[in-house]
């Protein structure tokens, strides 16, 4: 049995590597929520489900499995607050939980990589989907500051709900446990057009192909901006960034300015728990500058 | 080969105009164990995975296309640039009535494509940066400021912290993961590689 | 060397149920040369050196051509001279000399069950090298030897006539219920029709028109309708479901539950009850495109003309009770139980259009997405007393629309909702439906999205044609998503032409759904009181999909419509014919014939495990009582029941496990004399 | 301890309907096959059971293959898969046991094409000998 109430904390590589506020946030939420995180020493990349599987399936396999051996010599289970990192632990898991030949196979490798084996003990999880089911909006409320008076646009991203049989969350055509969760925050979540695509980020096509890569985000802005909302709301480091850099791209080569602040949903949890707004990370945004929190306080009720 | 004959030179000529595409040229065996994995072989070219495509609304993939060019085993996907050009959302996975999975066969492909050399330059740097730190995206001095600013610290307990740990896992991990075939120009190391690689197998 | 603990229990069960006529076997054995054909490769004389010796073989002898008229005296004689009551002829198969060596001992006066086949022609010497004479022989001996152990034991069989019951039951009322049960009554044998509906005619009295003629379908159906209803050997039951059915061929019995309608049948139909109910609901009948009243008819024609109160919707304040001149309406009334004998049963009880719902991403019935309807819905939108009295008109604002798209294939060909199978009707209503928009308004942009247009046979292809004539459009793409503009509130169809490679995003006021047609709902339990198997598609299941369609998995029992699949109104009419006369010719002759190949059972051996209930494919096996009853007329002898049984209690006559055993042990040569 | 080339004895159960059929379709073709095949004629292949099959290997039948109907034309409905389903779990129990799992098989045949039986039957003859190299016959 894997302990209660602690996780291994799994850092990826664009969060503690870019926006360690949305670490610094999640860290605030699960301290808060009577979690215990706890540190994946010499943990690595996931590695990225688009990019990296793509060059070599079981070189992606084992790497990923190399991370999950960390988790389960501590006998907890793994989280994640990245869609990518959760796409890739999640499902190489869940494979060789099911797959016993391929797990020695796996397993032969790992061995290569120094004192690791792969042994199926654990699950992983990602935040979004520890806040929004297994906390839930009823009992977030418990445990809000201040509520935030707010409209969002919400991106769940491709890798938390897809492919739906292995992540088994929510709706990939109609999801609405965001939406819900950030009700409970007082946040509301705006309908735009064409809203569960992708951010245009994944598959490596970031890298290699930044023209097709913005072309997507900016029809994706396009839409968002149609609706007008204070911020835009994700669940996932690199959506955050192609959302971030995709504003910066526009400006710069377009000349067009949206300005729309982006926040991870720890980001907005934690403020609403009470965190100071300087940990947000906002001023470190070129987007949210501009952009004043509004919060209705609400009575403690310990 | 000075001494071709005038039919063969001929032939050479057309044949670089091409009239017909010789279908016996493709090699419908090639993608046997995508077949196993995704049943290819039952695409009704319905276009939903392509009418679902994000990405192929801009540009000109159409997993659809690279479906039907599998099935008939045309092995030139392998060099079209158009494979990589997925975003891997899934939509077209989640939705084929087939269920054919283009998510995997594309993720397949880029497999066999980057066997044969066929990787963009960018991608392979991102192999340099996860082999020299761990990561695909490594910090930098201006992140190290920022953690230090949130009161967080500085490197975070991650492979790189540990780089420099003796026998250290990361001198291990870039040795024996992600050993990426060269490009096409330098052939000699490339078939070194490909033998190393049937070896294992 | 005891080889097999169970043989000997077996062997044991034998001696009890055999212990009335203990005749010493007294086996004849005839081996055939077939001219060059046997003998060449198997050496015929040393075959019956070598069995001759053999326990109760009181005759061996080879012959040239047994089957020639003077093998055939061979083996007579050998009954009259030698006392021989159990023949093995080695010769060919079974299927082409079994019957002419089981007719010749009948002539003798023996049971025609007590003769056995060894095939050493077929199974030996034609697929045997004549260079391998020794090894063929030794084959035959093995091969004859285990026959000889078989025929030790053989039983008589009886034949039986069953007398039938000369009336038929019909389940279902719409065109393939309507058809059969026309055509049983007018061979002059009595028809239950049962219906679940109030009134009868099924989903072809919903439609508009008809393919591929375009008719007007209740001109069509009516006079079958009426026909019925006033048919002097048809007992229409309406508003009634199978609640149990018992027997088999010829003799079923089957409880029929009626609902109350709270109206006599001396209603008029004058509809004074209904103008005056104060209750408006949206009816069933019309997909909801109109509106009925808590006491009404399905529709102006529906027969029985009787009107019907729905008493979940009423609210009793007895206004049609007060109004109906003849004093109809009476709310005491009860649901009834009928008991019926029947001799053969026609299922025909059609489909159910598929729920769109399920398909995420095309949003049907979500809030927000009136302006996507089914087919069935359009249909009755196009129906003169609907709400949009025949006009073509969105459904959220009554504007009539600019353009309309069809989606074809919407829950058929789709692995995701499991239903793999192509509908097979709706390319074809999809274009009848395309062309009644461009008939009542032309101006309207209609453009189907489709995989395949399947229009196969004959007018079909021309009525694609016609469509494409009427300038519809048609898209080769299934289309992976329809979308609502939250701040315009358009609905656009995200689609690829993939005959041009285009993707496209279609902006359109209403879309259509080609929803697929699937299994009723009710039809598993329905199923399960037949004893009749379904399809992982959960139709019914036929006989066989080539040589006998209409037949369902059990005697007696036959399909019609759509119930077996989905079908078109042809091809239900069709097959209502022939599921009435397959059903009619038991009834009309008058009894049944029936070898007795069944199972014997032994009681003191049986634990009512009911393992073999379950294994039986026929559903003739029960338990009733704390006993295990066989239904004699049910089984197929296929003896699926025998290995399944922990205790050895149910043996296939003839084929019981110790007559198995002894032919194996007679190969395989461990010991020939038991 | 395996027997001399040609001195097996394989048992065939088949069906009387396909099963059957073919192999007189077999032999009306002359296609040839080994003599260690010895075909047993029942209604059914769901008929055979472990006892059958048991029986026959104890009294020295060196293989034992059932063979039906192909799926979706049993004429019995679903004998074939029972009997199928049947010899899959024979083959892991065999193979628990320390037997070879390649003595003991489940065919389909087409009467109209004799090919068929025979391609069961060489199938057959083929893995007893993998049986027999396994060291895990009865014999
Ligand atoms: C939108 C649409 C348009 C169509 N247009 C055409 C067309 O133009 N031309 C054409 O040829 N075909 C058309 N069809 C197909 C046509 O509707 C069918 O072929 C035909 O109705 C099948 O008849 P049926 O008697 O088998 O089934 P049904 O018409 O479904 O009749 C079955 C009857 O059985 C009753 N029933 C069901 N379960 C039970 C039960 N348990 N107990 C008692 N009774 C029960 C039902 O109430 C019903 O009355 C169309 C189908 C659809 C969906
Ligand atoms: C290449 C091909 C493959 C097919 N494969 C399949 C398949 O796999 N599955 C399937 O379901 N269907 C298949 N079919 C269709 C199938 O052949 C027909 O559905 C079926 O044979 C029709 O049977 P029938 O009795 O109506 O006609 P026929 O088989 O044509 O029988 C008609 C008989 O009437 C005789 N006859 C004709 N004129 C006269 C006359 N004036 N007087 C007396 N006798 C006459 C003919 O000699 C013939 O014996 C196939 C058809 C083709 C062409
Ligand atoms: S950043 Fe985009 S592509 Fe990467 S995991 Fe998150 S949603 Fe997927
Ligand atoms: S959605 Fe599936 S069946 Fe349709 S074209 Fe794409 S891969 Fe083929
Ligand atoms: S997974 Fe790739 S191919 Fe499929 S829809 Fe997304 S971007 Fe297109
Ligand atoms: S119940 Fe009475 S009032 Fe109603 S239609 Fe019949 S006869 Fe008329
Ligand atoms: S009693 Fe019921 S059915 Fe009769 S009029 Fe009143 S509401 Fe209508
Ligand atoms: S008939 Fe046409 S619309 Fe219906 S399932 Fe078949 S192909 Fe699709
Ligand atoms: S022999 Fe077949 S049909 Fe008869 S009872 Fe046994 S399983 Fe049922
Ligand atoms: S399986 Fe055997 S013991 Fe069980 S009910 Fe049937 S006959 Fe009796």
């Amino acid at each position: 049995m894997v302990q209660d109430k602690k996780y291994a904390f799994y850092l990826g590589c664009i969060m503690p590597n870019r926006y360690p506020a949305i670490e610094k946030s999640t860290r605030y939420v699960m301290e808060k929520l009577g979690y215990e995180l706890l540190d994946m020493e010499r943990a690595a990349c996931c590695p990225a489900p688009g990019v990296l599987r793509s060059f070599d399936k079981e070189d992606w396999m084992v790497a990923a499995a190399r991370n999950i051996c960390i988790a389960e010599k501590m006998d907890v289970d793994l989280i994640t607050v990245c869609n990518g990192c959760f796409g890739t632990l999640q499902e190489v898991n869940l494979r060789l939980h099911e797959d016993e030949a391929l797990r020695e196979k796996v397993n032969e490798k790992l061995k290569l990589l120094g004192d690791y084996e792969f042994k199926a003990t654990i699950e992983v999880k990602h935040v979004a989907a520890l806040l929004s089911i297994d906390i839930g909006p009823t009992e977030i409320q418990e445990h809000l500051v201040r509520k935030l008076n707010a409209t969002t646009a919400i991106h769940y991203g491709c890798h938390f709900l897809k492919p739906s049989h292995v992540r088994q969350i929510d709706s990939p055509e109609d999801p609405t446990i965001l939406e819900d969760f950030v009700e409970a925050l007082g946040i509301k979540s705006l309908n735009f057009k064409q809203k569960y695509t992708c951010c245009g980020a994944g598959g490596g096509i970031k890298a290699a192909y930044a023209d097709t890569s913005m072309t997507i985000l900016s029809e994706k802005m396009k839409h968002i901006s149609e609706v007008n909302p204070d911020f835009i709301l994700d669940v996932c480091p690199f959506c955050h960034l192609q959302f971030e850099s995709g504003q910066d791209w526009l400006k710069k080569n377009h000349n067009i300015n949206y300005d729309i602040p982006v926040f991870h949903l720890s980001q907005i949890t934690a403020y609403c728990m009470g965190m100071d707004e300087k940990y947000m990370g906002l001023q470190y945004q070129n987007n949210g500058k501009k952009y004043e929190l509004t919060p209705i306080e609400v009575q403690a009720n310990d | 080969m000075t001494s071709n004959t005038k039919s063969e030179s001929i032939n050479d000529f057309l044949k670089e105009k091409k009239k017909y595409v010789d279908i016996s040229e493709f090699d419908s065996h090639f993608f046997d164990d995508i077949e196993r994995r995704s049943k290819i072989l039952t695409c009704i070219q319905c276009g939903t995975c392509s009418a679902s495509c994000e990405s192929g609304r801009w540009t000109a993939l159409k997993t659809r296309i690279i479906i039907r060019k599998l099935i008939l085993g045309d092995l030139s996907v392998l060099k079209d640039p158009d494979i990589w050009l997925c975003t891997t959302c899934y939509n077209c996975y989640e939705r084929c009535p087939r269920d054919v999975r283009p998510t995997d066969v594309i993720i397949e492909l880029r497999n066999y494509a980057s066997k044969l050399g066929n990787i963009h330059p960018v991608h392979r740097k991102v192999v340099d940066y996860l082999k020299a730190t761990g990561h695909a995206v490594p910090i930098n001095d201006k992140i190290k400021q920022m953690r230090k600013e949130l009161d967080m610290e500085e490197i975070p307990p991650t492979l790189y912290k540990f780089k420099d740990e003796e026998n250290s896992d990361l001198t291990r991990y870039a040795k024996e993961l992600f050993n990426l075939v060269p490009p096409k120009g330098e052939k000699e190391e490339n078939k070194d590689t490909n033998k190393d690689k049937e070896k294992k197998a | 060397m005891t080889n097999s603990s169970n043989a000997n229990n077996i062997a044991e069960i034998d001696q009890k149920s055999k212990s009335k006529e203990k005749e010493e076997p007294r086996i004849g054995v005839f081996v055939c040369h077939c001219g060059h054909n046997i003998a060449d490769t198997v050496d015929v004389e040393k075959t019956i050196e070598e069995i001759k010796g053999l326990d109760n073989v009181v005759e061996a002898q080879h012959y040239m051509f047994m089957c020639s008229k003077q093998g055939i005296e061979m083996v007579k004689n050998s009954i009259k001279e030698k006392g021989v009551n159990r023949t093995v002829v080695a010769s060919c198969s079974v299927t082409q000399h079994g019957p002419t060596f089981a007719k010749a001992i009948e002539e003798e006066g023996l049971n025609k069950h007590l003769h056995f086949q060894a095939n050493i022609r077929e199974g030996c010497s034609w697929v045997t090298s004549k260079k391998k004479r020794p090894e063929a022989t030794k084959k035959a001996i093995k091969l004859v030897s285990g026959a000889i152990n078989r025929a030790r034991k053989l039983e008589e069989v009886e034949t039986k006539q069953i007398a039938t019951t000369k009336a038929a039951l019909v389940i279902g009322g719409g065109i393939a219920g309507l058809r059969a049960t026309m055509d049983l009554a007018n061979l002059g044998i009595p028809v239950y029709l049962v219906e679940r509906e109030s009134s009868i005619g099924g989903h072809m009295t919903q439609l508009y028109k008809t393919f591929p003629t375009n008719e007007c379908p209740q001109c069509s159906i009516s006079p079958l309708t009426n026909g019925v209803a006033s048919h002097k050997n048809v007992t229409l039951m309406t508003y009634s479901t199978v609640k149990a059915v018992e027997g088999s061929l010829g003799n079923f019995e089957v409880k029929i539950q009626t609902k109350p309608r709270y109206v006599h049948d001396n209603c008029t139909s004058c509809g004074e009850c209904s103008a005056n109910c104060p209750v408006e609901v949206p009816s069933e009948w019309d997909s909801g495109m109109s509106m009925r009243k808590a006491i009404y008819k399905l529709y102006p024609q529906a027969i029985p003309s009787t009107y019907v109160r729905d008493k979940k919707v009423c609210i009793e304040c007895q206004t049609c009770v007060n109004l109906c001149p003849v004093g109809a309406v009476d709310f005491s009334m009860k649901k009834k139980m009928t008991t019926i004998k029947v001799g053969s049963i026609v299922v025909a009880t059609g489909y159910d259009e598929y729920d769109p719902s399920e398909i995420e991403p095309y949003h049907y019935g979500q809030e927000g997405y009136e302006d996507i309807i089914t087919q069935l819905q359009f249909e009755r939108m196009l129906n003169p007393v609907s709400l949009t009295g025949s006009n073509i008109l969105r459904p959220s604002d009554g504007r009539v629309p600019k353009r309309v798209v069809m989606i074809q294939c919407v829950g058929s060909r789709n692995e995701q909702v499991g239903n793999e199978y192509c509908t097979g009707v709706c390319c074809m209503f999809g274009n009848k439906n395309a062309q009644m928009i461009k008939e009542i308004n032309p101006k309207i942009d209609v453009i189907m999205c489709y995989i395949d247009m399947r229009t196969p046979g004959i007018y079909y292809e021309e009525f694609y044609k016609k469509s494409q004539e009427k300038g519809i459009k048609f898209i080769r793409g299934r289309p992976s998503e329809i979308e609502k503009d939250p701040i315009t509130g358009e609905l656009s169809v995200i689609v690829e032409d993939t005959l041009s490679l285009t993707p496209m995003e279609i902006k359109t006021d209403m879309i259509i759904l080609s929803a697929a047609m699937v299994p009723p709902k009710g039809i598993g339990p329905l199923g399960s009181k037949l004893q009749i198997l379904r399809m992982k598609e959960g139709f019914f299941k036929e006989f066989h999909i080539k040589m006998n369609p209409t037949k369902s998995s059990k005697d007696g029992i036959f399909l019609a419509g759509a119930i077996q699949g989905p079908k078109d109104i042809t091809q239900s009419v069709a097959q209502a014919g022939s599921a009435a006369a397959l059903a009619a010719a038991p009834l009309v002759r008058g009894y049944i014939e029936k070898e007795m190949i069944i199972p014997l059972i032994d009681h003191s051996n049986c634990s009512i495990c009911g393992i073999c209930v379950t294994a039986c494919p026929f559903g003739a096996l029960a338990i009733n009582d704390e006993k295990l009853e066989l239904n004699e007329v049910a089984c197929k002898g296929c003896g699926l029941c025998q290995p399944v049984c922990p205790t050895a209690a149910i043996q296939l006559i003839n084929t019981r496990e110790d007559e198995l055993y002894d032919e194996i042990v007679g190969i395989t040569g461990g010991i020939t004399n038991v | 301890m395996s027997k001399e080339k040609g001195k097996r004895d394989v048992l065939a159960f088949m069906c009387a309907e396909c099963g059957q059929g073919a192999a007189v379709t077999a032999g009306v073709a002359r296609l040839g096959y080994s003599t260690s095949i010895k075909i047993i004629r029942v209604k059914c292949s769901g008929l055979v059971g472990p006892i059958q099959i048991m029986d026959a290997l104890k009294n020295g039948a060196d293989s034992v293959a059932v063979i039906g109907c192909c799926f979706q034309a049993c004429h019995f409905f679903n004998g074939n898969f029972l009997s199928m389903h049947r010899i899959k779990l024979m083959k892991k129990l065999f193979k628990e046991m320390g037997y070879s799992d390649q003595m003991i098989n489940h065919y389909t045949a087409r009467a109209a094409e004799g090919e068929t039986a025979v391609g069961d039957f060489e199938d057959a003859i083929e893995r007893l000998l993998v049986a027999e190299k396994e060291g895990g016959t009865f014999a």
